[in-house]
This record gives structure tokens, sequence and C-alpha cells, in this order.
């Protein structure tokens, strides 16, 4: 059987896994062998890799901050802790989950540990919802990108319940900019999306990439929509200059103040987990996901793995950007933070749906030869 | 309206001991509430069988040649110090962080909040004023946790050891690990005490 | 920068000051005008508005173990130079009037005057210790009070 | 939500050191302030009294930990007026320059913590690159990079090394154009105009009234600099601008101190030219030995000389990087100063904090705080 897409690893797995057990134990056999048996463990199985790949992911993606942010900084970052700190984030991950796990005393039982567990998990629910390349993650549902949003929209409850429950003031205060902030942000952002769906026809992400190989159809209405949707992504993931949840200086540490331990290893886990989901999520609404654009030669897209690779490289650079927005911006403030979102952006989020609905109206512009093939 | 006449007016020569706090007694502030009790999850919280059989295996892994050294590896290796300024020697701690030397090489950022942190660095002189303070975050850093006393003040008052306000040291309020000399030390001293700190967790396999 | 006790002492006599006491060279400041501490808010009000010294650079005590001396440190933008005032007070019980009216930058200057020398500043809007914790005793500043190597000492931590 | 109070401090990333904020606020604006000093009041005037007078020195350095300089010479003009000594012409002029270098390494890193607190990163890491240059400098004539211990009562220490004016003179030439990169990073930001607008305002009247000097109260349009006003030590035969600004706001302050900068490094290569030109003694002769010098030599033949104790008082005042600090050493006869009264140009700024800081938003404190330039160290003394 030819192995091509996750999910035949995920299933070449469990038979192989089950298939071993029958042998052992010859009477368990025939129960093992029934399919939906196999195909439940091999669901485990795609969601451990997945969780997996995504959790290295996630922790490259730090390292890969720290080491932009040093050389933006005349400095090298981490370097000692494996080859050029390679294993500093293990090394902290692994220190903070051996550190003594404690509650203030004053703190709500419930809400100091759930909190941080739900924004750990819901935020990693995002990778079972996008799409990384054709048949490797199974995200082709016919409204994943509304899912994608809504599992996005999860994290401000979360971090409020944590934030009120640690019972410190700089926590609250930080837990409500974070709760005011992503309220206001997601406005914008759904309108972008709306752009995006208005133009592509559809809410699957993998149709939503398909059509992106029609390269200046998407390019041209969708740069707004764009620009507005990562404006909004960075409020979303509390990034400079919009980190006024977390902003150091006046909240000391905004609303993990009060954690520390594993619990804190959750919040920043979670942190880039958004951060790595939302560049993904941006590269795939905008960026083309997997795919080049039609005039590439098909060279570049037929190696194996090409799809992930390109997706990755594309992740990155996406996140590489914000990390050089981080190194040259200052932070905003409160009122300027909400004015942007609510004065600036959404008029320019209706625009864009209007500039896409004009597009699709018009199907095409001749000059630039463009081919239809809108599903709407 | 009268002059108000002021409450002491030229005391007796003070009783040796640098006297703060009303009487005159040693300096633990008493009536200050600033103090923060920590309890642990240890005490009664949280699925305690779990906690007690995790603990159990986490022990019994402890022994064994296996875990431990990864754990030790990790811990020496992720010192994230108090991001905390007291005197002279917080410039210099400053400095370590910059360019030229780049703490943050041997994994060492700064955090703000004490929950965070694994090493109080006492950059600078303690006064009584700020002792219980610097006890209180210490006492909030989760275990296990180290200090470092830097410069000559943190180590024993330095020129300030006379003065009527100065702790005569810091390891009179908590346990220091590592102490450096230098008034204020260059960051190469800094980072110096640093690794020594990861040598000692090493030999000490906490 | 020259002294000129003269011109202070003409200027003193032309706005109608009291109890003036002396008015002395001083390297570095125009003059150090002695005064009696009983007409200090009189006098602060003059310098300020007929003398033009707008600004308090400071205000400390010294203790001569038989009296109290304060003295204040005044600038004015408009002639650019220092006067120094300087009242002598009661060892008993040291005290004058606050200049926090005049100068509102006085405010914790005095406090700090109070706290080290012991020096009490009637009326003044809010005497609290500044730089030593609440109820602190002592007037490090005083000469009584000497310096000496720490003992050897342990520290107790009781929590709250 | 009801108002609350929150301390910010002693531990928090605002305070740049041991100073507690208390702030009352409702939602997110400030209604009131109450500054908590002395976690670091370690007694310096009191030590002061039980020291020889050179080695008063030693806690002048660690007075204000970014101005050591400034504060040597401060409290060395004092010393000197006390003792009616002075000090040879050549040494009076390294002071100057050890004081515009020390003003332009505080005022560095004012920019690197303040821009910090704003939230930019990048420059605190630039910051520190280009001032440790200039605490090269400060190695390479006095040995130290923080607590240098240089000034003497008569004199320096010791004289420049070989080849000092020439890598100085590299310094200031990799410095400029750095002032200006850090000017576009702030100023051409519209973030940072945004934030630092119209913030913490203090006109110039109020300045007065409270006591608040220095980039401060130039922010808010006067035109006081001690440097100008009453010269000291050589100030009057070099020529520089006072940097001036009207709003009286942060950005003012900023653009304040940028300007400081500037002509430091106008004056520091004055004083540059003028050193190269006439070499001579750094110390002056004959100095009495009690003076007591911690590890360097006194006068050459000081130990000849009866102990004659002069008497006599001593103001001084400089222009220190934060603003004016007085000085006023009492010397009743005697080997240690009867009593050293130091005024702190924070101890006022600080004082007047009420005024502008209610009326803000919580994350106003960082810059309007940071703009100050706090360093308890002298305010707690």
């Amino acid at each position: 059987m030819a192995i091509t897409t996750l999910w035949d690893v995920a299933y070449f797995m469990a038979t192989a896994l089950l298939g071993l057990v029958g042998r052992i134990i010859p009477p368990l056999a025939a129960p093992l062998g029934n399919v939906d048996l196999i195909w439940g463990l091999a669901a485990l199985v795609f969601g451990a890799i997945l969780l997996a790949a995504s959790m290295i992911n996630t922790i490259m993606l730090i390292w890969f901050e720290r080491k932009m942010l040093g050389r933006f900084m005349d400095r090298r970052g981490a370097m000692h802790v494996g080859y050029a700190g390679l294993l500093q984030n293990f090394a902290d991950g692994l220190k903070l989950f051996r550190k003594n796990t404690f509650k203030p005393r004053d703190a709500d039982g419930l809400g100091f540990y759930a909190g941080p567990t739900a924004y750990l998990v819901t935020s990693l629910l995002m990778f079972g919802v996008l799409p990384v390349s054709t048949g490797w993650s199974d995200g082709s549902l016919p409204l994943s990108m509304l899912l994608a949003l809504v599992i996005f929209s999860f994290a401000p409850l979360f971090i409020f319940i944590s934030a009120w429950s640690s019972n410190n003031k700089y926590s609250l205060i930080g837990g409500m900019r974070s709760a005011a902030q992503m309220i206001a942000y997601e406005v914008p952002i759904l309108l972008a999306v709306v752009a995006v769906v208005v133009v592509s026809g559809s809410f699957d992400l993998n149709t939503i990439v398909n059509e992106q190989r029609n390269f200046w159809f998407w390019t041209l209405p969708l740069t707004l929509a764009m620009i507005v949707f990562v404006t909004g992504m960075l409020a979303e993931m509390e990034r400079i200059p919009f980190d006024l949840p977390e902003a150091e200086a006046e909240l000391v540490e905004g609303w993990n103040t009060e954690y520390g331990g594993m619990l804190f290893a959750y919040f920043m886990l979670a942190d880039y987990v958004r951060a790595l989901a939302g560049s993904i999520l941006i590269v795939l609404l905008f960026l083309g996901g997997w795919t080049l654009p039609s005039y590439v030669p098909a060279a570049l897209t037929s190696f194996p793995l090409a799809g992930i690779f390109w997706l990755m490289l594309k992740t990155y650079l996406v996140f590489g950007v914000f990390v050089w927005i981080r190194a040259a911006l200052p932070r905003v403030r409160t009122d300027q933070l909400l004015r942007i979102g609510w004065m600036r952006l959404i008029p320019l989020s209706l625009a864009s749906v209007v500039i896409a609905a004009a597009f699709v109206l018009v199907k095409c512009v001749p000059v630039l030869g463009c081919v239809p093939s809108m599903g709407g | 309206m009268s002059a108000v006449a002021p409450a002491a007016p030229l005391p007796a020569a003070p009783k040796p001991g640098p006297v703060v706090g009303p009487g005159g007694e040693l300096p633990v502030v008493t009536n200050d509430v600033t103090f923060v009790e920590i309890e642990t999850l240890r005490s009664r919280e949280f699925l305690p069988a779990a906690k007690e059989a995790l603990s159990a295996m986490l022990k019994e892994q402890g022994e064994s040649k296996l875990i431990r050294p990864v754990f030790n590896w990790a811990g020496r290796n992720s010192l994230f110090p108090l991001h905390w300024g007291l005197a002279c020697c917080a410039i210099e701690f400053a400095a370590a962080f910059g360019a030229r030397w780049d703490a943050e090489r041997f994994g060492v950022v700064p955090r703000s909040s004490p929950r965070q942190c694994d090493l109080l660095i006492v950059n600078g002189t303690v006064t009584w004023k700020v002792a219980h303070k610097l006890i209180a975050l210490y006492e909030q850093m989760p275990e296990p946790k180290w200090v470092i006393a830097m410069g000559n003040c943190a180590t024993g008052g330095g020129p300030f050891r006379t003065a009527y306000s100065v702790v005569p040291g810091v390891d009179k309020l908590v346990p220091v690990d590592v102490y450096i000399a230098g008034c204020p030390p260059r960051p190469e001293a800094l980072l110096d005490g640093i690794l020594r700190l990861e040598a000692l967790i090493r030999e000490r396999g906490e | 920068m020259e002294s000129n006790p003269e011109d202070i002492r003409a200027q003193l006599t032309a706005a109608g000051a009291v109890g003036v006491l002396a008015v002395e060279p001083f390297d570095g400041a125009a003059a150090r005008v002695k005064f009696a501490p009983e007409s200090a808010a009189a006098l602060f009000q003059v310098f300020r508005d007929a003398l033009g010294f707008t600004h308090l650079s400071t205000v400390g005590g010294i203790d001569w173990v038989t009296r109290y001396e304060v003295f204040y440190l005044l600038w004015s933008d408009a002639t650019k130079r220092y006067v120094i005032l300087s009242a002598d007070l009661d060892a008993k019980t040291p005290h004058i009037e606050t200049a926090s009216p005049t100068w509102p930058s006085a405010n914790w200057h005095e406090r700090e005057a109070w706290e080290l020398v012991g020096i009490h500043f009637d009326h003044h809007p809010d005497l609290r210790h500044l730089l030593m914790p609440d109820g602190y005793q002592f007037h490090p500043l005083q000469r009584a009070f000497k310096l000496h190597e720490p003992e050897e000492l342990e520290v107790k931590v009781r929590h709250v | 939500m009801s108002e609350m109070w929150i301390n910010m401090g002693p531990q928090h990333p605002m305070t740049h050191g041991l100073w507690n904020l208390r702030v009352r606020i409702d939602g997110e604006m400030i209604l009131d302030v109450d500054p908590e000093m002395g976690y670091l009041h370690r007694g310096i005037e009191k030590i002061s009294e039980d020291r020889h007078y050179n080695e008063v020195i030693t806690l002048m350095d660690r007075t204000c930990y970014v101005a050591g300089m400034a504060w040597e010479h401060l409290y060395i003009q004092a010393a000197e007026k006390a003792l009616g000594i002075t000090a040879p012409e050549r040494a009076e002029w390294i002071r100057m320059m050890s004081e515009e270098f020390q003003r332009l390494a505080s005022h560095i890193m004012w920019y690197a913590a303040f821009v910090q607190d704003l939230g930019l990163m990048s420059p605190f890491l630039y910051g520190m690159r280009d001032r440790d240059l200039i605490l090269d400098l400060f190695q390479a004539y006095t040995g130290g990079r923080l607590t240098y211990e240089y000034m003497r009562v008569g004199g320096v220490r010791n004289d420049l090394p070989e080849g000092f004016p020439k890598q100085a003179r590299e310094v200031l030439d990799w410095l400029e154009p750095r002032l200006v990169e850090y000017d576009r990073l702030c100023m051409g930001s519209d973030i940072f105009r945004s934030r630092c607008d119209g913030l913490g305002v203090l006109k110039e009247s109020d300045c007065v009234r409270l006591g608040v000097t220095g980039p401060m109260l130039r922010s808010a349009g006067s035109k006081r600099d001690i440097r100008k006003d009453r010269p000291y030590s050589r100030y009057s035969q070099v020529e520089f601008d006072v940097a001036t600004a009207d709003a009286g706001d942060v950005t003012g302050r900023y653009l304040v101190r940028m300007e400081e900068m500037r002509q430091s490094i106008r004056i520091i290569r004055q004083t540059l030219d003028w050193l190269d030109h006439h070499p001579g003694p750094v110390i002056a002769d004959h100095l009495p030995r009690w003076l007591g010098a911690p590890y360097a030599p006194v006068g050459r033949e000081g130990y000849l000389l009866k102990r004659n104790y002069p008497k006599g008082v001593g103001l001084s005042a400089i222009e220190e990087p934060h603003g004016e600090a007085c000085a006023y050493v009492v010397n009743e006869g005697g080997e240690h100063p009867y009593r050293v009264k130091f005024r702190s140009p924070v101890f006022a700024n600080l004082s007047a904090c009420s005024h502008y800081l209610v009326g803000y938003r919580v994350a106003d404190i960082p810059p309007i705080m940071g703009s100050v330039d706090v360093c308890v160290g002298e305010v707690d003394r």
C-alpha cells in the first residue's frame, strides 16, 4: 500500500500495532481486525503525530524568534545549550516541568488550574483544523475556516478566567485588556475573511488555497484584506506593538504574573502555538498555502513533501516579519489600540469586502489576462 | 497656634546594632502584612493522590541515573533571574544583558515576576526597609531556587557596612549560593558567577 | 557668582523684611542671611516675591550639639545666583515654620530634614517618614547617633 | 470597576531602582499617586562624617551610579572650597571632560531604559552597546567602569594615558551618527510620537514652583542650566548651547536630552583640544596627608606638613545629568567633614510626581517616569 498521506501513515501504524498484538496473543487477532478499531487507533496515532509535529514546530518557532531578535539587537541569543542554542527551549520546558507547582493563597483553585490548561488545549485544537498540505492533514471540512476562527477566538475567555482567578491586580488589568483587545479585533478579522470568502466562494480552507493558484486575481482584491488581517492577527496574538495585556513595563508580566512552573509553560507554549497557527492561517488565506503561483516551474513543487516545505517556509517568513515588527516598534496604548481597531481597521475591512465583491462582479480584469474560475 | 514640639528631641546614644523598627528590636518588620504565604500544591489542593503518585514516581526516577541528569541539565541551563535592580550593581547586571556580554547566550533571561524565576540576583545594597520585601520575593519564587549575592554590598554591606540602615550581607536574610566580589563586579564576573552556579547545581545534583 | 551681601541687604531693607539678624558674605552664593526662626514665614515670602528667589534648591539641617541650624538654599532665575538662609534653632525642641506654602518643593526636603536631623517643621502638610521605615525613633544625622561596625546578628523570618 | 490602589514597586519593571509608586486607579485612569522612597537609603551623608575627605569620593560614585563622575565633581568642588585648596588647571579640564562623558553615558543609559519602557526592545541593546564604549574610555584613565574614585581634593588621581585623546575622538566619531540613528528609531516612529506627545506635561511655572530642574525644566522652555548661569570648573571657556524644548512633555524631555548629548560631544571635543596643548600637573603639591587617599599617592611632600586644619564651608552646584545638584560641606576643622548635605535633582523631580502623573493612564506611567530618569541612589542617598 502506498503511503502518501498522513492518514496512510497513521493507518499503517495502527494496523501494524494491532497486528503485532494479534500475533502475540492469537485469540485477540480476530476482534482486533475490526476495521472500526483500526480506524479509531489510526485517528489516535494521527493526532499524536500532529501534536508532536506542532509542538516541535512551536518550540522551534520560539528558538527562531530568540535568535532572530538577538540578531536584530546586535547580539547572538541562545548559544550554549545544544548547537546554536537549539536545545535551549527544551531545557526551559523541562525545567518548568520540574519546578514546584503552587497556587497563591487567595487564588481561585479551579480557574487557576483550568484557565491555562484550557487555553493551551484550545490553541492546539487549531492544528486539527488547519490543512497543511494536500492529503496530509484533514482540514477539508466544508466550513473549516469558520471553525478555525471560532477556535482562535476562544482565547480571551480563558485568559480572563486565569487572570481573574489568580487574584492579582496586574493580572486582572491584563486580563481585561486582553479581553477588550481580542473582542475589538475579532470584527475586522472576520470582515477581512469575508473578503476572502467572497473571492474564493468557499469556507473550506482547501478550496481557498487551491483558488490562489490564480495569482493576480487573488492578490489584487485581497491586498487590503491581508493588511487588515495581519494587523488584527498581531493583536490577537498579543505581540508588539499590541502586547498590552503583557505590557511588561507597567503590568509586570500581565495576566500571567502569578503563574510559574508548568502552568506558566502552558501560557508560553500556547502563545506560540497561537503565533504558529496564526501565521499558518495568514499563509493559507493570502499567500497560497502549500501551493505556488501557476507560473512557477513545476519542478519546485513536485519533490516529496514539497507542500509542507513551502507552507512551513512561508509560515516562518511571516513569523519573521512579526519578529521584525517586534524589534522595531514600540507598544501602543490601550485607547490607541482600541481606536485603531474600531475606527481604522473596521472601515478598511469593509472597504476590502467591497473591493473583493467588485472584483468578483467583473469576474476578471481582461488586461491581466486571467481566467475566472470562481465558484460563486 | 503654638509650635508643635518634636516627638523625641535628642535621644540618648542609640544602642548598638542597626536599629530599625519600634523599640529598637531586631529589624524584621513584624507588623507589616506584605509577607506572602505561599501554599503549595502539596498541601491539599488538586488531586492529592495523583500528585503523590507522580512525586513518588519522580522520586524513584530521581534516584535513577536516567531521568535525574536530564532534569539537572535542564535546570542548570535555564536559569531565569528576577528582573530587579537594587543599586549600582543593577547597572552592571543590565550591561550583562547588553550586546557585548549577552547573558542570554547561557539561557539566562530575566523575568519580572518572581513566580517565573529560579534565580534571585541581589544586585546591590539591601536596606532594612527593603529586607522583608526581598524575603517575600524570595519566598514567592517556586522551588528549586538559588540566590547570587552580587557585589560587596550584598555580600557583606560593602562601603555602607557601618550605616544604620544597611543589612550587612544578604545572607542574613536568604540563603546565598554564590557570592561575587566587586564593587560593582564587572559583567564578566556576573557571568562567571552564573556559570559557577551552574557547576554547583551539577555537583549538588539538585 | 560673586558674593554680594550689600545688594541683598539693601533689597531686604527695601522690602521691609523683619527678623534678619545678619547678612554675611558667602563663597559661591550672594550671601548667607541669618534670620530669627520666628519670622520665617514672612521672610520666605519676601525672598520669593520681592527678591525673586523663586526656586528652593534644598533644605538641610545641621546639629551643632548646643543648637541646631537649618539652612535653605535659594536660587534666583532673574539674577542667576544662590542665597543661603540660615536660622539657629533651640537644641531642646528645634522647630521652625514650614516653607511649603511659599515653595511647594520644600515638602520633601523638610520631611527629610525632620527625619534625619530631627528639626520639626510646624504646619507642614505631610510630615511623615520619607526614607526610614515608619516608626523609626532616631534621627541619624544628629551627632549623638554614632556609627559602628555591625555586630553578628541572626535574622528570623516570621510569617504573618 | 471600582477604584483601587496598586503598588508599583519596589520590584517592578517600571521603577528602575528601589522605590514604590503607589497609584490609585479607576480602570486605567490615574487618580492619585504616592511615591514611597527610602528603600535604598544608605546613610551616605552620615557615613561621610566618619570618612576622610578623599574617602567620601568612594561614596559619591555610589550615590548616583549612572553619574558617578558628576557627583565626584560636585563633592570635590565643595570640599575644595571648604578646605581652601585649589586644583591645577589641567585637572579642572579633565574633570570637566569627565563630567561631560558621564552626561553622555547617563543620557544613553536613560535612552536605553526609557525606550524599553515603551516596549521597544532593540534600542536598549543599542544604548548599552554604545554606552560601553564610553565606559571603556573611563576604564582607560580611571580603571573603573562605574565607580571611578578618580577625582581627589586638589586635582585628579592620575593624568590621561597616552593615546587617550585619539581613542576618545574615535568614540565620539562613532557616537555622532548613532545619535541620528536613535532619533530615527524614535522620532521617526508614529507610535512613539503618539505614545509620548502631550504626556506628563509640566509647565515652566510649575517646574519652578516644585523645584523641578534639569532636562525636565528645560523641556518646558526654561533656559536654566548651571553650566551657563553660574559657570563652574572651566565651563565659561567652552562653547555650547543650552538645549530647550517648549512642550514640557515626554517628547520634549526626549528632545532636550538628545540635544544635550550632541552638546556634550561638542564640549568634549573642545576639552580634548585644550588638553592636547596644555600638559601639566594634575594634582596640587603639598596636600595634607590627612585628606586620606584610599589607594593613590597624594601630594608629593604632603606628610611633612603640620596638621593645621583649616575651617570653612563649601557650597557647590553643578548641572548633573538629571538636573541641578548641590553639595554643602561644612568643615569644622579636623580630618572628617562635620556635615555633608547633598541636593539631589531627582529627589525634587520625583517629589512633584503627582503633578505630572495624575490624569493620565496606567500605560502612561512607564514613559512618564522614564522621562524623569529616576536614579534612586541619589534620591535616597
